[in-house]
């Protein structure tokens, strides 16, 4: 099954892409923007159709090189 | 999903002519297979077959005695001593970084870069010669950023350094921005690799990455196919590079090459595998046999179609000898590159492919690849265009403030500082780059030896739009004179001609015009030209073409690179040395342009015997060291280029030029040929000056660096500081 | 006795020739080592040279620790013997756990490349020719170069930059030391500041020192 | 309110960061991943309250500037 997993900055950390955008966006005249903060979405497609372990695994996957616990927080998403 | 039946009218859809349709049929004495329509359409597409231009790019002077390899291979290659030779070319991405501004440009850097290594040369320096509609139109802003991200992202993580080029910003570029970009390489003269196939019974090999569904002829594809329900998963998609596995193909091919298993070596480029392996039986006269169930795929259920047109990146062919193929394919693993044998060259002349056990291709070689249909397109010059040359100084107001004038030019898009764009490129990796990108041309020392090599790129397009015969042989004479002034000798040069529809007369008329001119400037001044692209079809319906933009790249030899000349003044106290003489030629300037709004008149007369002095003076006195520093004047004129040598020094000078008439614009920002401003130190002015005369080069002592100031007579006095400040901000406050 | 110094050579490292080459100029005995190998030659000191490691991918230098080679780096780091990492290197040894904090995108999201002052601070064992207070003019070239440190980690500063900081580290931070002091990483490049044909001459005492400390740990061993 | 948008390359588009994460994850010896895809995950900071409103407005700036429709493919988180 497939998992999808959110690697974002940790809220301290600035995020110059993030204010590029939002710059960008306010210059195209969308005033409605309050903030922008970006990360990355990695998709993993793995050899088991059992949620829990796709989980599980996924989180490992993380731990261990998708995210960089210094600066970075990730999310599995359901 | 099976392949769809050939009919005349899926063949128009593929961009072929009844005439081409009709030819099909009388080589092959029957319908073509449906792949085998792919291979006819993309092989006699202007791209693949130069159908138009052929004509016109026969009659460029291609000899010269440093000359190893002209035109016809994937890059020229030029003698450059010590054994060693310089691979190059520049290629155009015009379209792809239009539509997808970062991945278009990086794979056009990756594919310049394959074109030389594919040689057996390893690529040393990148250019990249820029066009782009009004810097005030946001659109072109966002492709700005994108293109020299692109450029920067795939050429700094594949590890060659980016050390020139050009940028610049007309509007008639809004729909049709150009992106060519140039590369070279050095190679032991010994060890070069050309695209044959030769040796009945060689293995075919494929290499790099694996095949997806890239860049295939889109319009063709989506005419041709029923849709299922993969409809979409299946449409042909805009191709992305990769620069990690360009730099291990790099090395694998580098390697490869040194076991001596390797008989002939193509990239595939344009139209992919059918291309490569094409060109590479025709140069060899034999056959090609090949299983596309062995490319190895990225994607599933892949058609032969699919397979034969689409334009992956990062892939090789190659031919090895017999028996010895299992060298190459360790080396490849040791790379973690994919390799496999394809299929083998044949006695035939023919390509067979075979797909899922069946024969889907069987069409001889050479009526296709060297035979192709050549045309003579009808030319016409374009109504109006002698007018526009016209231009009665009389009627122009005369300068009344040129401080002002200079500083509003150094602050135009077209002429202040590129540093936003070169500041992006890795300027520095492989230890080779002497003079960096800023000055006229780059340096770069030829590794393991004391030679350098400069390197520019050059083309006026204002200029070629109002006369593209004068235009094309003053981007020779510009390209030559940049690398002059750093005291190396013009060795020879490459080309990337970009123009609208070769199927209107008027465009056809410009690139007649314009090769004429290029080919009487290079014939002029020793020139070869041993390398090209061109790229017809740059419009957009209902805004016109761009202007005619014949872009070209110039290789020049410096004996020994510690004597290269920068651009930019070196200390306070030295001379101020003009070289060559002003006339009053105002046609076409930059000065027309931002100060009046007028683009009009004719380019300044070109005296290609004047400028191969001045080019023979600058390197006997670079070789002398007389030169602290050399700067030609081109764009925005002498006071631009005195102006540009302060600023980016941080040093003030004094100076008085050369009254050229009564107007003070004239002496200040006329863009006369054949001159160059240098600084030396005063006790070998004297030498300098003789030497100039020896070589019967109009030379004078106008002033002094030195001070706070940028003082140029007549009547230009302005602070260094605010100089500087106002050149280096526009492309910063623009771009971000 | 000439030092010798081990360059990595990870799949996508674009600058191990320059830093091999000046090393050798000025005079190391230096050995290239491949990233599959799993015991290292003889060596006295260690340099991860910059580059785009594995492209780079995911972040600067996530993948490249994980190459068969760094198990043999990190037991060598783990001896006290010197070890540099420049530029993508010095992402690696972060990345590796050899050196605290991070890199992040350049505050402006360009690829920079421009000569930079630098002054030395702490360079840990790399002090032989680099007293507090030497400024050093060295060219850099990263996208990923803003240094981030840990927070539950204060880095020994080993440089900062001086007036313009090409990408927005924290505290104007150019390069770190690990608390022991053997293992030194900086964003600028001193092996593209050794010829002088090529500019700045400043990285020759900078790489010089890393080969005195190579010496003084053979000669403790 | 805040809105999750995922941009990711279209099938078929090469994904040279997602293999290269995949090389990798299997190097590190898991197996059993067959595939991975990468993207960017975008968190806007809408000027409103309304879901609706909001989401038209994410996938208005996905079109405007977030996702090249050339190669790209955007959603909207619920
Ligand atoms: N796209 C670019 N890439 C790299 N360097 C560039 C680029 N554009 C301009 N430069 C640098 O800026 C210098 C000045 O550009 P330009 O004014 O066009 O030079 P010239 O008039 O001497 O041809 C170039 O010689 C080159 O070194
Ligand atoms: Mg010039």
């Amino acid at each position: 099954m497939k998992l999808r997993v959110l690697v974002s900055l940790k809220p301290g950390v600035l995020d110059a892409q993030g204010r590029a955008i939002e710059h960008a966006l306010r210059d195209l005249g969308y005033a409605q923007v309050n903030g922008v903060r970006t990360g990355k979405l990695v998709v993993v497609d793995l050899d088991t159709d059992d949620p829990a372990k796709a989980r599980a695994l996924a989180a490992e996957l993380c731990e261990k090189l998708l995210a960089n616990p210094v600066i970075e927080q990730y999310e599995v998403l359901p | 999903m099976s392949d769809p039946e050939v009919t005349d009218a899926l063949a128009r859809e593929h961009g072929l002519s009844e005439h081409e349709i009709a030819l099909i049929g009388e080589i092959l004495g029957r319908r073509p297979t449906f792949p085998e329509l792919g291979i006819f359409s993309v092989m006699w597409s202007e791209h693949c077959s130069y159908k138009s231009s052929k004509r016109y790019l026969k009659t460029l002077p291609t000899a010269g005695a440093c000359v190893v390899q002209g035109p016809g291979e994937n890059a020229g290659v030029v003698d450059v001593g010590e054994g060693r030779v310089a691979v190059f070319k520049i290629e155009s991405h015009n379209h792809p970084s239009y539509v997808e501004p970062h991945g278009g440009a990086a794979t056009g850097v990756g594919g310049i870069l394959r074109d030389i290594f594919t040689m057996g040369a390893r690529p040393l320096a990148s250019l990249d010669s820029l066009r782009f509609g009004s810097l005030e139109d946001p659109h072109q802003r966002f492709l700005v950023r994108g293109v020299v991200a692109g450029i920067a992202d795939y050429g700094n993580a594949f590890g060659c350094a980016t050390v020139g080029g050009e940028v610049t910003f007309h509007p008639r570029y809004s729909r049709n921005i150009l992106v060519n970009a140039m590369n070279v390489g050095i190679a032991r003269a010994d060890q070069i690799f050309l695209a044959s196939a030769s040796g009945p019974g060689n293995p075919v090999l494929y290499v790099g990455s694996k095949t997806g569904r890239d860049g295939i002829h889109g319009a063709s594809l989506l005419a041709s196919a029923e849709f299922d329900e993969e409809t979409d998963a299946k449409r042909p998609t805009v191709q992305l590079g990769d620069p990690f596995t360009e730099k291990l193909l790099l090395e694998a091919c580098l390697e490869a090459m040194a076991t001596g298993a390797i008989v002939g070596i193509q990239d595939m480029g344009a139209a992919g595998l059918t291309c490569s392996s094409f060109e590479m039986a025709s140069r060899s006269g034999t056959g090609i046999e090949m299983d596309l169930d062995r490319v190895p795929q990225r994607e599933t259920g892949m058609t032969a179609y699919e397979l034969l047109l689409s334009e992956s990146q990062e892939r090789m062919l190659l031919v090895a000898e017999a028996g010895r193929e299992g060298e190459i394919l360790d080396v490849f693993a040791k790379w973690d590159l994919d390799a496999a044998i394809v299929g083998r060259v044949t006695d035939d002349g023919k390509m067979r492919v075979r797909w899922h056990g069946r024969v889907v291709v069987d069409i001889p070689v050479d009526p296709i690849a060297a035979n192709a249909p050549v045309y003579e397109r009808p030319i016409a010059e374009p109504a109006g265009r002698a007018a526009l040359r016209e231009l009665d100084l009389a009627k122009l107001p005369a300068e009344r403030d040129p401080s002002g004038a200079l500083l509003q030019l150094l602050a135009s898009p077209n002429l202040c500082s590129r540093e936003w764009v070169y500041r992006q490129y890795d300027q520095l990796v492989q230890s080779s780059t002497v003079l960096r990108p800023g000055g006229d041309a780059a340096v770069v020392r030829i590794p393991e030896t004391e030679r350098g090599l400069a390197l520019t790129t050059d083309c006026n397009p204002r200029w070629c739009a109002l006369d593209p015969y004068a235009g094309a042989q003053h981007a020779v004479a510009e390209a030559a004179r940049n690398a002059a002034v750093t005291g190396a000798r013009p060795l020879a040069v490459t080309n990337c001609l970009n123009f609208g529809s070769p199927e209107r007369p008027e465009c056809m008329w410009e690139f007649a015009e314009a090769t004429r001119g290029m080919g009487d400037a290079c014939r002029a001044l020793g020139l070869p030209i041993v390398s090209g692209n061109v790229s017809f079809y740059n419009e957009t319906s209902g805004e016109g073409a761009i202007p005619p933009t014949p872009t070209i790249g110039l290789v020049g030899l410096l004996e020994d690179v510690r004597h290269a000349v920068p651009a930019s003044f070196r200390a306070p106290g030295d001379d101020v040395v003009f070289l060559g003489e002003t006339r009053e030629e105002l046609g076409g300037s930059e000065y027309l342009a931002v100060r009046h709004g007028l683009e009009r008149g004719a380019p300044p007369a070109l005296d290609l015997a004047a400028e191969l002095r001045l080019q023979k003076l600058l390197a006997a006195a670079a070789a002398r060291g007389l030169l602290r520093s050399a700067h030609d004047c081109s764009d925005g004129g002498a006071a631009v280029a005195l102006a540009e040598c302060a600023i980016r020094s941080g040093i003030g000078l004094d100076a008085a030029l050369p009254a050229a008439g009564p107007r003070p614009d004239v002496a200040l920002f006329a863009e006369s040929c054949a001159r160059a401003v240098a600084s030396c130190a005063p006790e070998r002015t004297a030498e300098l000056l003789g030497l100039a005369g020896e070589h019967g080069v109009p030379a004078a002592r106008i002033g002094r660096t030195g001070g706070e100031r940028i003082r140029i007579q007549p009547r230009v006095d302005v602070a260094l500081a605010e100089a500087h400040d106002l050149w280096s901000r526009t492309l910063p406050e623009a771009l971000g | 006795m000439s030092a010798r110094v081990g360059v990595l050579m990870f799949p996508g490292s674009l600058d191990d020739r320059d830093l091999g080459r000046s090393f050798g100029l000025l005079g190391a005995d230096v050995r290239m080592v491949w990233h599959k190998d799993t015991r290292l030659p003889e060596l006295d000191g260690i340099a991860a040279p910059g580059g785009f490691s594995y492209g780079d991918y995911l972040r600067a230098g996530a993948m490249a620790r994980f190459s068969p080679v760094m198990r043999a780096v990190l037991d060598f780091a783990a001896s006290g013997r010197p070890v540099l990492g420049v530029c993508n290197g010095f992402q690696i040894l972060c990345e590796a756990g050899l050196l605290p904090g991070a890199l992040v995108r350049n505050r402006d999201l360009k690829f920079v490349c421009q000569d930079v002052r630098i002054v030395v601070e702490d360079p840990g064992q790399l002090r032989a020719e680099l007293p507090p207070g030497r400024d050093l003019v060295l060219p850099v070239k990263h996208g990923e170069g803003a240094y981030m440190p840990d927070p539950d980690h204060k880095p020994r500063v080993a440089f900062r930059y001086v007036g313009t900081n090409p990408n927005g580290s924290t505290d104007d931070i150019a390069g770190v030391a690990n608390e022991a002091g053997n293992v030194v990483g900086l964003m600028p490049h001193p092996e593209y500041a050794v010829d002088p044909l090529l500019g700045s001459t400043d990285g020759a005492p900078l790489l010089r020192s890393f080969m005195a400390a190579c010496l003084a740990a053979r000669t403790r061993r």
